[in-house]
């Protein structure tokens, strides 16, 4: 399992490559990418602030929730902060499973977990000045 | 008692402020919350969370010298 | 929209990389990926057959329906026959979506409708000798 | 009429044949299968399916004449 919250670009196919899926079976994938638009108006990008030292640790135990809840065979994360311009990934996950629905269904629920207790948050940042947190 | 106090995101834009050592008399995570909440009224409408030393902390919890507090709005990462 | 039933390894970068996701919002990836075992016993590989005609045609009208039904943005798919040893890829699919749920939901309903419709069949062939079809 | 009869995976294994042109007497896609399923009684048990003309078929479907017929066990890709 490799997670990891960082302002560098996500290199997916790297990321992607350092899965253990040896085993074989189904391997899925999520890539959030920041939209070009938000609410009508053309988006500059998205400012991600983040509490670091809380974020890695509940990264980490939502990694270690759905690898156990759905035998996953392995778990790979990234999720960037600062800025991130549109047609960039902003969180991509990866996970392995001996069968398609544990992989699907822990994937998602990976995602879920983030959006819901990691503390990160996001700021649209509008290409015709003004910003938004969300 | 010392505790660090930290705002992030929304919250940190509106109190003006990122980090601060306070000096807290009361005991549980109720007594800070209604401290930083009459400073900030706009942050319970907000969905104001607590966590203390990086964990979620319940209102009832105790609250020890030396605690880093963070406070902030509901996390809309992804 | 790009789908196809090939003999040749599948190359996931250059597939996923022709996928349409400019306007942002979620790709969700799937890679049905041989395994080493089945049932206890050492795997030498799959072995695919195809009814090729067919196959297409029903591989596109999947696509089509999930595309419609979940109103994604791209779907790329594609599906491996002939021989694929353990670790390789048999089947490819990502798509892309405005919204996360669509992106998982379209992908999962597609690889449903693959394995359910269309005609390809496969054949455990044993490390030890022996083939098994399925 | 002629039929173009082609049989795949496990059912070309059985069958030993992979296409066969019939001279066909019957009219419906069940009067096929009768006369396939006789040939190859394991078929009916293993759930064989009919594709005509690269779609799949009921058994009230009419058959018409330079018609191709497939015939397969369930489908197991991925």
């Amino acid at each position: 399992m490799n997670l990891k919250v960082a302002e560098e670009p996500i290199d997916t196919g790297r990321a992607l490559a350092s899965l253990k899926a040896d085993t074989g079976g189904a391997v899925v994938t999520f890539s959030g990418i920041v939209r070009a638009h938000e609410g009508g108006r053309i988006l500059k990008g998205l400012q991600y602030d983040c509490y670091m030292d809380m974020a890695k640790k509940l990264f980490q135990e939502a990694g270690e929730y759905v690898v156990h809840r759905f035998s996953l065979l392995d778990l790979v994360a990234i999720h960037r902060i600062g800025f991130v311009a549109p047609g960039e990934t902003s969180l991509f996950v990866a996970v392995s499973a001996l069968h398609r629905s544990e992989a699907f269904n822990g994937c998602s629920e990976f995602v879920e977990q983030i959006k819901k207790k990691v503390p990160i948050w996001k700021k649209d940042i509008f290409a015709e000045g003004g910003e938004s947190w969300h | 008692m010392k505790l660090r106090v930290r705002y992030f995101a929304m919250f940190r834009d509106i109190a003006g402020v990122d980090t601060l050592e306070m000096d807290f008399t009361g005991r549980k995570v109720l007594d800070l919350r209604k401290i930083i909440s009459s400073a900030n009224p706009e942050f319970e409408r907000r969905g104001m969370l607590i966590a203390v030393n990086e964990r979620y902390a319940e209102d009832s919890m105790d609250l020890h010298e030396g605690d880093t507090v963070a406070v902030f709005p509901p996390v809309s990462g992804g």
